[in-house]
């Protein structure tokens, strides 16, 4: 782990002699264009903030895209469930030396909810995404620890945050 | 004053007397030993008075002040009921005879450092007769020797209580200890070699006219240090560190069994006060260059005790703790060539004061 | 970095031992389970498991009326429930479209800082006492009294104080607060000074803080940290200051930050944020207008348009995060709550591993999480 | 300490001999065991949410609970008073329980705020554990979401009152109870 650092901290050093890429909107004109099937929906509604649909699909290159432009810290990942036959997935992803947030929000089906996961690009994704699991049943794919975080084990498959949830109000 | 002096040397004049007279020497060294034990467990439920009360004080507290009048003097005693009425527990995985041993051992070897320790020296028709269990003329090598003992005891809790937190404890004052016990013993040593003598009560004789404190100040900040370690105490307490280990060593003792244990630390803490007392301090020497104004040499030892108690409660308010690997790195590589130095330097001065 | 940090993989080897620190220890206030893999004092593997005190928070929200939820904000961290309950309230002004009065603004200022001040004050206890410090515990949560009481003067409550609303404040300031508060502070500021002198001087301390759980700024960046954590990094990252919200433009202040990385940072950022926070609330208490405290008219029922909104401020802890999405009706249809500490306990386990055991204790305490909000 | 160590019955030895218990029923001894547990009621460090920083508080210096001799134990074994200063979740039940039994008679339970005592705003929750009542044998109940340091105190005296008016009784405890 330590040595492993130590070279990324070099790469940050020589790293910084180049222009620092710009945190601001032009970044959703240069999303949309460099993905054109991609990412569709793109909207800015409040100075600091961008909203755009993804293709769930190709998740991984559009996360990609935006670290390597600057966008090196995933702040949460949120999954709202639209019965009777969407679930979506929301990235909100922002910078370290900026103010933009940019959401981005996937669509997956319902009765097959399945998104590649982000542990290999954003570390801090995989409890996220375990959260994400767990209350909702949505599947990331190839996530290396994919189990319950915060629920007891034997709660594992009620996802209790799904808007069909029987167990709420608690009957006990 | 004098009138105490009086009763004090008439008590023990009629004592040594009565008894020497029949030849039955053994018994007063019974009677001194139990009244000693009595003592010093006295004075190790004073400490844990003050531990509360001056501890209190240095961190803006009030501490105990309910039971036992505003000062809570009855305090511990309403926590030796409570503890005397607890439940007897031996968890299911514990080793039953070290678990039930451990304590014992720990509070043995307070007793057994308590047999050679000098309150006083009376003199009486011109000979001199230490107010002691027994006198033997390696007193000081016999008091470290028991004084390890207590180790034994800790592991045997750490090892017998069949939990991780425990058997960590145990581990680290084994660590600690092989460390500390080097420096303790060099740093008797150089004490002895001023004083030309192992007996304890020589050492004292030989602070008459100046306290080893003053003569080898090195060592009393070497021999301070490893005592603190030696009883675990802050900023050596990590075989209890409550915040990692919950309570350490102690942590499956409940009731009484857990009482016991408790005590035999602040037992040991209090014989180590007397002992600094006794070879640094001057013991019942009284004061340098004052003497002893006529009060009872006892009196001053207790004096002194308490006095090192409330430098340990001090120390044990103002410092965090250290980890186990910065302890055994001070222990090697600063105490012990502190020590060797401190043992040169004494054995140049007592040659010379010899 | 690799995922392997995060959990325990294999069962001990003979010379290894399995250490289960939890659900009750007196690691930090609030239940979770460590679990170390030790070899001798070192440890080979870390994994925090959560959720002990996870009340299903999200999901009681949407059953619940906007106006509902401003009091259990508090209760998602009760160390930072002024926070919580402004992040909750500019996410709704947002959504209502409305704007709170100018001396709300500042009077959220000046709870918030407060509540930046108390929940450093105990986290800095807290981390004292887990490297045996018991005395600057105390002392820590003595001063923390004087400014709970400033609170309760405002909030009328101690820990959970439910403070603002939508385009307001509930309550004006009492007469006589901002001499009172002034004396309080200023005691405060000298008593931190002495407190900072006092750990930066001790050589036990220093011993046990120097070096320990050092985090670069690389790595606190790839680990998601924000807040303390990541400033002692060198990392100037402030909300206050990157996005800056309700007056905070208008102040001025500086982002405290240090560049070692440790633990001693980390303490040593919250130590000067105190100070730094005394410096704002005299600010705010000079610069306060006058005028309403409130709207004309306080949205109660309120159904906001459909839409969505991500709203953050920053924390005591880091970036506070509330994702609300309105579906036109008087319950939202989903409300995420991104705590800082939920991100800071994720990035404990591999700060753990190789360090000593003894070190488990300073270094979680330093991180400072509060474990409520990351279980919510 | 291990998590294995759940399934496995606790095997404890009871010291509860009647003759001891007589004779302590029928001697001023009563008042005196009475007096000396009501005035050494150390208290587990087991903070779970907002009443555990309250709970913190009232241990140190502003309201020092050291007065009354109430002081924070870390370890179970040497506690005699459990709070529940919080939640109690499904997740979290069956630890609490173990605690609990890990704790040595004789021992009291407090109910710390109202999440402790109803369930407090998060009742209804999927997570959690209501009626905690039927599960541990509270002794006191302190409201207050959170309740102040000052009703703490005051749960505390309450309780020293309760402990004063107790009667030690001849348990033979049943052996199917203790697994043996």
């Amino acid at each position: 782990m330590v040595d492993e650092n130590a070279d990324n901290e070099m790469v940050d050093g020589t790293r910084d002699i180049i222009e620092p890429p710009k945190i601001d909107r032009t970044i959703m004109v240069a999303l949309s264009e460099t993905f054109k099937d991609g990412v569709f929906d793109v909207d800015v509604p409040l100075p600091n903030r961008a909203v755009a649909r993804i293709d769930p699909g190709r998740v991984k290159p559009i996360m990609q895209f935006l670290l390597d432009n600057g966008f090196d810290h995933l702040s949460c990942i949120s999954g709202v469930d639209h019965p009777p036959d969407k679930m979506e997935v929301v990235y909100h992803v922002t910078s370290y030396s900026g103010p933009l947030v940019i959401a981005l929000k996937a669509s997956i089906p319902r009765d097959d909810p399945k998104i590649d996961s982000l542990c290999d690009i954003y570390w801090n994704a995989n409890w996220y995404e375990r959260e994400t699991y767990e209350l909702f049943g949505i599947i990331f794919n190839d996530c290396p620890y994919l189990k319950v975080l915060l629920l007891p084990e034997d709660m594992e498959g009620e996802w209790p945050l799904r808007k069909d949830y029987a167990g709420y109000p608690n009957p006990t | 004053m004098g009138i105490f002096v009086d009763i004090y040397d008439a008590i023990m004049n009629f004592l040594i007397f009565f008894f020497s007279t029949w030849e039955l020497a053994p018994w007063v060294r019974g009677i001194v030993g139990g009244a000693v034990i009595g003592g010093v467990f006295g004075g190790a439920l004073v400490m844990v008075y003050l531990e509360r009360k001056f501890l209190g004080d240095i961190q803006s507290r009030i501490g105990p002040n309910r039971v036992g009048g505003r000062f809570g003097l009855l305090q511990l005693i309403a926590d030796a009921v409570k503890l005397f009425t607890k439940e007897d527990i031996i968890p299911a995985n514990a080793d039953k005879w070290l678990f039930i041993g451990a304590p014992i051992v720990a509070l043995t070897s307070g007793f057994l450092m308590v047999a050679v320790i000098p309150f006083d020296l009376l003199v009486i028709k011109g000979n001199e007769y230490a107010l002691a269990v027994s006198t033997m003329d390696v007193s000081i090598l016999y008091l470290e020797a028991v004084s390890a003992l207590a180790i034994f005891g800790i592991f045997m809790a750490g090892w017998g209580s069949g939990s991780k937190y425990s058997l960590l404890a145990g581990f680290r004052n084994i660590a600690k200890m092989i460390g500390y016990e080097v420096p303790l013993g060099i740093t008797i040593i150089s004490v002895a070699v001023m004083a030309h003598s192992l007996d304890i009560v020589e050492i004292v004789k030989a602070q008459s006219s100046i306290w080893f404190i003053i003569a080898q100040p090195m060592g009393f900040v070497v021999f301070g240090i490893a005592l603190l370690a030696d009883v675990g105490r802050i900023p050596f307490d990590q075989t209890e560190a409550e915040e990692e280990l919950i309570a350490g060593w102690a942590t499956e003792y409940s009731g009484m069994r857990w009482g016991l244990a408790f005590f035999a630390e602040y037992f040991h803490a209090v014989v180590g006060a007397i002992v600094v007392s006794l070879i640094f301090l001057g013991g019942w020497n009284g004061l340098p260059l004052i003497g002893n104004l006529w009060i009872p040499g006892i009196f001053w030892v207790i004096v002194k005790a308490i006095f090192v108690m409330m430098g340990m409660i001090w120390v044990r308010g103002a410092l965090p703790r250290l980890r186990i690997d910065q302890v055994s790195d001070i222990g090697w590589k600063v105490l012990i060539p502190l020590a060797m130095l401190n043992l040169v330097w004494s054995t140049i001065i007592g040659l010379m004061w010899a | 970095m690799t995922h392997t940090t995060t959990q325990i993989t294999s069962p001990p080897k003979p010379s290894e031992i399995l250490l289960h620190l939890g659900p009750q220890h007196p690691l930090q206030p609030g239940p979770f389970l460590l679990d170390l893999k030790i070899e001798g004092e070192t440890i080979r593997e870390a994994e925090l498991k959560i959720g002990y005190i996870h009340k299903g928070m999200e999901k009681v929200f949407e059953d619940r009326t906007y106006i509902q939820i401003l009091p259990l904000t508090d209760r998602i961290c009760y160390l930072a429930s002024n926070s919580n309950n402004d992040v909750y309230c500019r996410g709704m002004e947002e959504l209502l479209g409305i704007e709170p009065t100018d001396r709300a603004k500042y009077l959220r200022v000046l709870t918030n800082e407060l509540c930046r001040i108390q929940s450093h004050l105990l986290g800095i206890g807290e981390y004292t006492t887990d490297v045996g410090f018991l005395t600057m515990f105390i002392y820590m949560v003595r001063e923390r009294e004087g400014i709970v009481s400033l609170l309760e003067a405002i909030t009328g409550s101690r820990l959970n104080h439910n403070y603002a609303r939508f385009g307001g404040v509930a309550h004006d300031l009492p007469p006589g607060y901002k001499e009172m508060a002034l004396k309080t502070l200023g005691e405060l500021k000298k008593l931190v000074k002495s407190h900072d002198e006092m750990l930066s001087s001790d050589s036990v301390y220093l011993k046990r803080t120097k070096g320990v759980g050092v985090l670069t700024a690389s790595q606190a960046k790839e680990l998601g940290v924000a807040g303390p954590p990541l400033r002692a990094t060198g990392v100037e990252y402030d909300l206050r200051r990157v996005e800056p919200y309700l007056v905070y433009d208008d102040l001025d202040f500086d982002v405290i930050t240090q560049t070692d990385g440790d633990v001693f940072s980390r303490v040593k950022v919250r130590l000067l944020e105190i100070l730094e926070s005394i410096y704002i609330i005299e600010q705010v208490l000079d610069q306060m207008p006058t005028g309403p405290y409130k709207q004309n008219v306080m949205p109660y029922i309120t159904r906001p348009a459909p839409g969505e909104v991500y709203s953050r401020i920053e924390d005591p802890r880091g970036e506070m995060g509330m994702y609300i999405i309105s579906d036109g009706s008087d319950k939202p249809y989903r409300f995420r709550i991104r705590g800082p500490a939920f991100a800071t306990a994720q990035a404990l386990p591999p700060l753990l591993v190789g360090t000593y055991v003894a070190d488990v204790a300073a270094i979680a305490a330093s991180m400072d999480s509060c474990t409520s909000e990351v279980d919510r | 300490m291990d998590q294995i160590e759940i399934e496995l019955p606790s095997n404890v030895a009871f010291t509860t001999t009647s003759a001891i218990h007589d004779f302590i029923k029928s001697s001023p001894l009563q008042k005196l065991v009475n007096w000396g547990r009501k005035n050494s009621l150390w208290f587990m460090t087991h903070p779970m949410g907002c009443c555990g920083i309250e709970q913190i508080c009232v241990g140190v210096a502003h309201y020092d609970t050291d007065r009354f001799g109430i002081m924070p134990r870390a370890s179970p074994r040497q506690a005699d008073v459990m709070m529940i200063s919080g939640y109690v979740t499904k997740k979290y039940l069956p630890a609490l329980k173990r605690v609990w039994d890990q704790m040595v008679e004789p021992k009291w339970i407090m109910m710390m705020g109202e999440c402790a005592i109803s369930g407090g705003p998060w009742w209804e929750s999927y997570s959690t554990v209501i009626n905690m009542d039927e599960i541990f044998p509270v002794d006191i109940y302190i409201p207050g979401c959170p309740p102040r340091p000052e009703a703490l105190l005051d749960g505390f005296i309450e309780l020293q009152k309760k402990i004063e008016a107790q009667q030690d009784r001849t348990v033979v405890p049943n052996p199917a109870d203790i697994g043996v």
